[in-house]
């Protein structure tokens, strides 16, 4: 019984972040400019990775497996941000500009 | 396509080895897979940025000459080797002779001969112990290779290490 | 005040993590994927990100380069003198099972043991290897 | 199955990475797809190792991931000043007064 | 402790280079235990060829696992004859390495130098000992990672150059034979050199086999720079430090042409390699494209060492035209040119180190006049060029005999007669040294020059004098050639 | 200092018994100790010990942290991907400044991971008084100007001392 | 999946040959040492596919498995990725050292330079 | 009584001991100069200790090493042998004698390089001698080779050098190329390469295959200098007069011709010789060279030069006397070697002489020199006409040996073609001495001051001159010595 509510838990685990993260992909390639894609990657780094990683962590059989996943987890959502930080900074100081949109649009709600 | 900088090279270099470990570990070779991706994605990419930041991050332009003796050598090699494979058994046969002939004994015997469950530490450690020690001398002589062509690398003794080359160093401190 | 902050603090974190990993990864060599290549490399990642972070000096601190080059020849001998003592003892070379009364007993210790040579040696020349393209100033 | 689903997912988003590794066009688009591919191939290995049932293969994974990130801040670190080593530290006591 | 000796021809080498390393600081005993273990090495093979000249076989199987689970060394006539090629010209090599190396490679890092020159020589003994395939790629690569990072020790900054190049052209070449050694394994599974030799008998029709016999020579081929794929070699032996070229000049392309041997003889056969490939049809023109060109280069050069460099390209041609010939007398002409020409290039490079030692270089120009201030180093020169050459009462001398022999008796008069033209080549270029150095003045600003010292010219003259005591009494080199083609060929020969 | 030591020495002695499993092996268990104390030796040598952080003792700090920054970041997924579907359009970039309240590097480390772990923010630079970051849109500022993120997080950091 | 047949090597065949291709054409030495790489790193994927079999795990004991992929291959591979890396190591270490002379990792500038010499 | 293996390898080793001692006194003229003759007379009084062994028909043998089975460096003195051992050391004592004179006269440079390859020359000239089986004699005929190189170059000169390298290129290029092939195909074909009498081709070696193999030797023993490979002789001519004078005349070119002789009559033997069809081809390239030889020694205004090509005119005779497979003829070409030595030696030593007491070396400088320097002109005078072959001088036996050995083997073109030959001898070697003279000096030409050469220079030239008359009674006991030779060759 309990295995079978394990299962299905972590197959919507597996299954939600397998879309974040096509989504992800997606707009990895879709978004127009460096720092918006840094945005689309973070999609995949983070809530992604969790989800994941927590559904392999309810299929795993041993101690030692559960601790690896979840370390990685651990390790991706310490390291993940940290690399996203440092690649942004080291655009910014290369001084690349962040895309705009054209004057009069969407930007004028604020 | 062309990709000029070197540093973008360099990751995509290390992204192959990527795949590539993946694929090893597809082929149920995890022990390779493990060392494909410590070498390619590891300290090969850290040893090319170090000779990169040593020399240039720009190619220059049409540094690759196609020449048609190149294309010739390479053609010929790719034929001779899809040659080579057509004779060859199919992929994953159970009955192929690299899985009659040694492997039963490196993986029916070793558990008990060796005491260890990993078959590949096994055959690496013991049965082809010298490759291994052959291997570590290999990695030794990289080292002493190294150390004769570029030097300790000491920075003791020589003053505060590589700000002359850094630039732009301390704008970041700036508002 | 420096401009690696944030690196600062969550590698300085992860170090000792990712040093008694490359420990796990050699000691474990017998039952999972893994040994003394891949440890030491790994090894060597703890120094690079270190010294990525900061500075040659601190790394070269830790670790001086003239130890790093006697580590990398003393794995090898470490290897070679199991080697020998195989022979001392009445087998050929590097035939571990002379080593113990028990054979199965003296493959596994010859194992671990020249993984830890190999493990030493790959450690030390990665570490070798990067001092030298790292602390590298143009046409000595 | 379900494995296999997640790793065709993961698949598709390394073809896509891949892609804006290719595509570029700056260097820190690239250097952005590697990573991605990078963390992506963690998972990829995590979840291969469960569909080839030897889940324990995930020590490949951290490897891996640990060497991913090290990479990452060693490309950034020469792009931005040239040099793979940071120039040397501030004092330890100067480094804790921030405590 | 007798049955260990093969793991010891190989290990004592091996396990001395980082002790070597470990005493960098004190760079004579450095140079002290890398010469002990260089004699220790020559002991060794010298005892093992004793053991095997009665055309008998000693193996030993690594790690107490047997053949074909384990790697196992084996020693018989043809191997051990290539062991004791290395052993003696490293052997010789040491004592005239002090000085010339101390002047060449700076103080700091002596110890360093000598644990590569070690690490190439266990290379290279290995690739001779070893009767595993892969473990021959093993030790290939050792040597050749060793090699790269002495040659880019010559001071000239095209040395570096010429390693890399070497090291790009090389790695091609072992990857060439990583993959014919995949070949062999996916069709057979095994890597024992006696073992595939058995288990590729019912295969060898395949296209698999074949391709792998391609990759293994073409591999080869490039180690052992033979025509055209040298282009490596001429920069590599030129710019190289003397106590280097004296070395790789003598062993490294000898080792490369033992392990072609190793392979067409022992495991593809020769029914399969020259009946079946018809290998002598492509390996001829290509010894003989490969004699003759590079001997016309040689004619032209400006830079002894470099000259002599093509020169050993040429040389490569001679042995390998004894390979095509495809008989045992032309099998056995090779083999007793290994050592031949080992003895006598080493002694030519040699004598052109105790001229950089006191000369700084070696062009004609700086040659010149150069006999009357160091007597004894001109007249090693000579006397090993009038081997090189193949005068009678050399070593070359025997060689030439030999090879001639051979090609007559299959009928080769073209052969022959492109044999003796070459020959004439060797003495017009060994003649322009030699005239430069008697009969030219030396150029205005030399300095006040002094014969070499001793500690380089005994080993050179050590060495010279081999090229006349083998030339004379050659039943020595003749009869370990014979065993060694007799251990090649697998059955005794009616000589 | 001996403080940072043992808990060191306990963290490393836990993720290699978690990593091991080989709980029975007396050799592997006593070679783990080796390696503990080699580990902690060789920190020691590296000056990281009690430098910028300490990871063990964050234990229960983070706790407490954490489960919001979950619930931020399901929310910020949820938002960017919604903004990838709909294209550039929906995006309004630009890039802000929020002052930090902060008074240690890990204090700052967190507010900045934190910021660069929601999707749609990313830390551009971090320094004594305010952190710079880049935004996907209007609304990401203004969350970040409510000071939520920034009170939490120097909850956490009192937490720690 | 030996319905694969034979076509993953020749998948792995066009891989080396690129490899190859760029040993060969390029002119930049760093490009030039990844060439190398790629062409070495292909020729192992060919090696650890024939160690493959379908109804085989990982050579690591699996209680009640028999049939093993070859660990023999593995090893041979595991050494020479090992050779590859110190290979590059010399290669790159090299590569510096001609950059210090010469001022260029371009093969034409170089040989362009020691012709004028 | 000391064994024949002993005599022989003294023979050889005495030589080779002077070397040593010559470098060991390199530092005092004097004592290396009487050493380099007291060598010689060391040399030439164990070879004389040879002849009464070889007369009363022993032949002394050694044998030195062995290669390897079957090839060996072996001795054996047999009457041939014998004369050309006994021609070479005996005037090498007068050559000494000279050469100290000359390069003192000179002012040459590098004394003691000079007499060490000198001796080592004199060394091979004797193992080619003594050569018991054709590899031997290979193995020191390229000795000879060798170390005459550095004696024609040593002057150090542009032209020494070239001339130098021409020598040293066709000698080896003619040896390494044609007779290494002869000489190994030789050893596969008969299975030996020991000198036999009757030869040891017949019956092992079909005559198609040995018309090749005997072209492939007389072409190969380019030292017998057969036109179109006779460039070198006149190239050595670049040496110090002494060196033409022992070499070039005598040890050098004789031993080119000497390996002719052995070749054709103990390789191939004369019955053998008949049947090949190249015999005769050889033979007319022979009198080809004969006579071109001589026409191109005509227009030579070079002193040596002239005497150059007459020398490659005279090598010729032997050439042919062996190819006109006649017995006679063979003793006539036997005898030749002497004969021409001694002429050609003294007019050598006279062409030297002149150039040190006037520094001319052309013919035509030369007009009223006889009246200066009567002693030397006179030697001369007899030197050309024993090289002619005219009474009371040895020449005129070796020339009748030869033509009736023609006459008898039925060549009558090759007897006319000596007979013109003889003619043009006349034409190119009496001039020089007719125009010393008769014609006054030149224009302009004081001749002031010149008197004739060094004591050393002219007792040499007197002895041989004296030499060539001697031969004329001493043809006789020559002939006796060198029968046995033909004995066995011909079967008569
Ligand atoms: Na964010
Ligand atoms: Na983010």
């Amino acid at each position: 019984m309990i295995g079978v509510v394990l299962d299905i838990l972590s197959w919507s685990l597996l299954m939600s972040g397998s879309a974040l993260l096509v989504i992800g992909g997606i707009g990895l390639i879709r978004m127009p400019d460096f720092y918006s894609r840094i945005q689309a990657a973070g999609l995949t780094d983070t809530l992604c990775s969790i989800l994941i990683l927590l559904g392999l962590t309810l299929q795993a059989d041993s101690i030692p497996l559960a601790a690896k996943l979840l370390f990685t987890l651990a390790f991706l959502l310490f390291t993940g941000p940290t690399a996203a930080h440092a690649l942004a900074k080291a655009a910014r100081h290369d001084g690349l500009e962040p895309w705009r949109r054209a004057p009069g649009g969407a930007s004028s709600k604020r | 396509m062309r990709i000029r900088n070197l540093l973008a090279v360099t990751m995509l270099t290390g992204i192959y080895s990527l795949i590539v470990a993946v694929l090893f570990v597809l082929l149920d070779a995890p022990d390779v897979a493990l060392t494909e991706a410590a070498v390619g994605a590891g300290l090969m990419v850290i040893l090319m940025l170090g000779t990169i930041a040593l020399t240039t991050q720009e190619e220059r332009r049409q540094s690759m000459r196609h020449n048609l003796l190149a294309l010739v050598v390479v053609a010929i090699t790719g034929a001779a080797l899809i040659y080579a494979t057509l004779d060859m058994p199919l992929f994953g046969d159970p009955e192929a002779p690299a899985h009659v002939h040694l492997s039963p004994r490196f993986t029916q015997e070793s558990p008990d001969e060796i005491g260890i469950p990993n078959m590949v530490t096994s055959v690496l450690a013991s049965y082809r112990g010298i490759d291994t020690l052959g291997e570590a001398v290999v990695v030794f002589a990289a080292a002493v290779g190294v150390l004769l062509v570029l030097g300790t690398g000491a920075v003791r003794g020589r003053g505060h290490g590589n700000r002359g080359r850094a630039r732009r160093e301390d704008q970041d401190e700036a508002p | 005040m420096n401009r690696y902050i944030v690196l600062r603090v969550i590698t300085s974190l992860m170090i000792p993590i990712i040093l008694i990993y490359a420990f796990y990864v050699q000691f474990h060599g017998e039952y999972s994927p893994g040994g003394g290549f891949q440890a030491g490399i790994v090894f060597t990642a703890a120094f690079v990100i270190y010294t990525l972070l900061y500075g040659l000096e601190s790394a070269q601190r830790a670790i001086p380069p003239e130890a790093a080059h006697a580590l990398s020849a003393i794995g090898v001998l470490l290897f070679a003198a199991f080697g020998f003592a195989s022979i001392l003892l009445g087998g050929n070379f590097l035939e571990y099972k002379v080593l113990l009364p028990n054979d199965q007993a003296g493959e596994t210790f010859g194992i671990i043991g020249i993984e830890l040579g190999v493990g030493i040696t790959v450690a030390a020349v990665g570490l070798t290897l990067f001092y030298s393209f790292a602390g590298r100033r143009g046409g000595e | 199955m379900m494995f296999f689903a997640v790793a065709l997912a993961i698949l598709f988003t390394l073809g896509l990475a891949l892609a804006r590794a290719f595509i570029g066009p700056t260097i820190h688009d690239r250097i952005l797809a590697v990573n991605v591919v990078g963390t992506k191939a963690v998972l990829m290995i995590a979840v291969v190792g469960f569909i080839v049932g030897r889940p324990e293969f995930i020590d490949i994974a951290i490897v891996y991931a640990l060497l991913n990130y090290i990479g990452i801040i060693a490309v950034l670190r020469v792009f931005e000043s040239g040099s793979l080593a940071a120039e040397p530290v501030e004092e330890p006591e100067q480094a804790r007064r921030g405590r | 402790m007798t049955e260990h000796l093969p793991a010891l021809q190989v290990v004592i080498a091996l396990t001395a280079a980082p002790l070597v390393m470990l005493l960098n600081r004190l760079p004579r005993l450095a140079w002290g235990v890398t010469l002990a273990a260089c004699w220790a090495t020559l002991a060794i093979a010298l005892l093992l060829l004793l053991q095997v000249s009665d055309g008998g076989e000693i193996r030993y199987e690594m790690g107490g696992w047997a053949p074909p689970w384990g790697i196992e060394y084996r020693v018989d006539g043809a191997n051990a004859w290539v062991l004791l090629i290395i052993g003696l010209v490293s052997a010789v090599v040491m004592p005239f390495a002090r000085r010339s190396v101390e002047q060449e490679i700076p103080a700091d890092r002596l110890g360093l130098f000598y644990s590569a020159f070690l690490l190439a020589n266990a290379g290279l003994l290995g690739i001779a000992i070893t009767n595993d395939a892969f473990n021959i790629f093993v030790f290939f690569e050792i040597s050749a990672l060793a090699s790269y990072a002495l040659i880019a020790m010559g001071r000239d900054r095209r040395a570096v150059l010429s390693s890399y190049q070497y090291l790009i052209m090389g790695t091609i070449g072992t990857t060439f034979l990583l993959i014919g050694i995949g070949f062999l394994y996916i069709m057979t599974g095994t890597l024992n050199l006696s073992d595939l030799a058995t288990r590729l008998e019912g295969v060898t029709d395949t296209r698999t086999i074949r391709a792998a016999f391609g990759f293994i020579a073409v591999g080869i081929s490039l180690k052992l720079a033979l025509f055209p794929l040298h282009l490596w070699l001429p920069n590599a032996y030129s710019y190289a430090p003397s106590m280097v070229t004296v070395f790789l000049s003598a062993t490294a392309t000898k080792v490369a042409i033992y392990v072609l041997l190793r392979f067409v003889y022992t495991v593809f056969g020769f029914e399969f390699s020259f009946v079946e490939l018809s290998m002598a049809w492509v390996l001829m023109p290509l010894a003989l494209l490969g004699i003759v060109i590079p001997s016309l280069v040689a004619v032209f050069q400006d830079d002894v060492k470099r000259l002599l460099a093509y020169s050993s390209v040429a040389q490569v041609g001679y042995m390998i035209l004894g390979i095509s010939l495809a008989s045992a007398l032309g099998l056995m002409a090779s083999t007793v040119h290994l050592f031949n020409h080992a003895i006598t290039k080493a002694a030519l490079f040699m004598a052109v180190g105790c001229l950089v030692y006191r000369l700084g270089g070696v062009s004609l120009s700086r040659v010149a006049g150069a006999a009357e201030r160091m007597p004894w180093t001109m007249a090693a020169f000579v006397v090993a060029g009038l081997s090189l050459i193949g005068v009678p009462l050399t070593a070359g001398f025997v060689t030439k005999w030999h090879l001639l022999q051979a090609a007559l008796m299959d009928g080769f008069w073209p052969v022959a007669a492109l044999l003796l033209a070459t020959s004439l080549i060797a003495a017009i270029y060994i003649w322009k040294v030699v005239e430069a150095a008697y009969f030219r003045a030396p150029p205005d600003d030399a300095r006040e020059v002094r014969e070499a010292p001793l500690s380089l010219l005994v080993p050179t003259w050590t060495l010279t004098a081999m090229t006349i005591i083998f030339g004379v009494w050659a039943q020595l080199p003749i009869s370990a050639a014979r065993n060694a083609a007799e251990a090649l060929l697998g059955a005794p020969q009616p000589w | 200092m001996s403080r940072y030591v043992f808990s060191l020495t306990l963290l490393l002695t836990i993720v290699w018994l978690l990593f091991s499993g080989m709980w029975t092996y007396v050799i592997i268990l006593s070679l783990g100790a080796a390696s503990v104390l080699v580990t902690v030796w060789l920190v020691g040598r590296m000056n990281l010990l009690g430098r910028d952080s300490e990871a063990f003792h964050m234990l229960p700090a983070a706790l407490r942290y954490w489960p919001w920054l979950m619930g931020q970041i399901v929310l910020a997924n949820l938002d960017v991907a919604r903004r990838i579907f709909r294209g550039p359009a929906s995006i309004d970039p630009r890039i802000a400044r929020v002052r930090t309240l902060q008074q240690t590097h890990v204090g700052r480390t967190i507010m900045a991971n934190s910021i660069t772990l929601t999707p749609g923010t990313v830390t551009l630079k971090v320094t004594e008084q305010e952190i710079e970051y880049y935004a996907l849109t209007a609304e990401a500022v203004e969350d970040l100007e409510t000071g939520e993120m920034n009170r939490r997080s120097l909850r956490f950091e009192e937490d720690l001392s | 999946m030996t319905w694969l047949g034979l076509y993953n090597y020749w998948i792995v065949v066009v891989l080396m040959m690129a490899g190859f291709y760029i040993v060969i054409a390029q002119g930049n030495l760093v490009k030039k040492i990844i060439g190398l790489n790629i062409f070495q790193t292909s020729a192992f994927i060919f090696f650890i596919s024939l160690a493959w079999r379908e109804d085989g795990t990982a050579p690591i004991v699996l209680p009640g498995v028999t049939a093993y992929a070859n660990p023999l291959p593995h090893v041979l591979i595991l050494t020479a990725i090992v050779v590859g890396v110190a290979l590059t190591a010399m290669g790159l270490a090299l590569v510096v050292r001609i950059h210090e002379a010469y001022g260029s990792i371009e093969e034409d500038d170089i040989h362009q330079q020691d012709e004028e010499r | 009584m000391v064994s024949d293996a002993t005599l022989v390898y003294l023979a050889l080793a005495v030589p080779l001991a002077g070397m040593f001692a010559l470098i060991a006194a390199s530092r005092w003229p004097a004592l290396r100069d009487s050493l380099v003759v007291v060598t010689a007379v060391a040399m030439f009084g164990v070879v004389v200790q040879l002849l009464p062994r070889v007369l009363r028909g022993e032949r002394p043998s050694a044998s030195l090493i062995e290669l390897f089975p079957g090839l060996e460096i072996a001795f054996l003195v047999e009457p041939l042998g014998m004369m050309f051992a006994l021609l070479a050391s005996g005037l090498w004592i007068i050559t000494a004698l000279y050469a100290i004179g000359y390069m003192r006269g000179a002012r040459e440079l590098h004394h003691t390089r000079f007499h060490v390859f000198f001796c080592i020359a004199l060394f091979s000239a004797t193992g080619i001698a003594f050569s018991s089986n054709m590899f031997s004699l290979f193995v020191f005929y390229e000795a000879l080779t060798l170390s005459t190189y550095p004696l024609v170059a040593h002057k150090g000169n542009e032209a020494a050098k070239k001339g130098a390298r021409t020598y040293l290129g066709l000698l080896l290029g003619t040896s390494v190329g044609l007779l290494l092939p002869a000489v190994i195909a030789t050893w596969w074909l008969a299975g030996t390469l020991e000198f036999t009498p009757g030869g040891i081709m017949a019956g092992n070696v079909n005559p198609a295959i040995g018309g090749l193999l005997l072209v492939l030797f007389m072409y190969g023993i380019g030292k017998a200098a057969l036109m179109p490979f006779h460039r070198w002789l006149p190239s050595a001519m670049v040496a110090p007069t002494p060196v033409s004078a022992l070499l070039h005349a005598v040890a050098v070119v004789k031993a080119g011709v000497f390996t002719v002789l052995k070749v054709s009559v103990y390789l191939f033997g004369l019955d053998y010789l008949r049947e090949l069809a190249t015999t005769d081809i050889i033979l007319y390239v022979a009198v080809f060279t004969l006579i071109a030889a001589s026409l191109i020694a005509m227009q030579q205004d070079n002193l040596k030069a002239r005497l150059a090509y007459s020398t490659v005119s005279q090598l010729s005779y032997i050439v042919t006397a062996a190819m006109l497979v006649s017995e006679f003829a063979a003793l006539g070409g036997g005898m030749h070697i002497v004969m021409h030595a001694f002429g050609k030696i003294t007019l050598f030593f006279c062409a030297g002489a002149i150039y040190v007491a006037t520094k001319k070396t052309e013919i035509s400088d030369m007009h009223g020199l006889g009246r200066r320097m009567p002693v030397t002109f006179a030697a001369f005078f007899i030197g050309a006409l024993c090289v002619i072959g005219v009474p009371p001088t040895g020449g005129v036996w070796s020339k009748w040996h030869l033509f009736m050995g023609a006459y008898d083997s039925g060549h009558q073109l090759v007897v006319l073609a000596l007979i013109v030959s003889t003619l043009l001898n006349i034409a190119y070697l009496l001039p020089p001495v007719v125009n010393a003279f008769l014609l006054p000096p030149k224009e302009g030409d004081q001749g002031g001051g010149i008197r004739e050469a060094p004591l050393l220079c002219v007792v040499p030239l007197s002895l041989t001159a004296l030499g060539c008359i001697a031969l004329f009674v001493l043809a006789g006991p020559l002939a006796g010595l060198l029968r046995p030779y033909l004995a066995v060759s011909g079967g008569w």
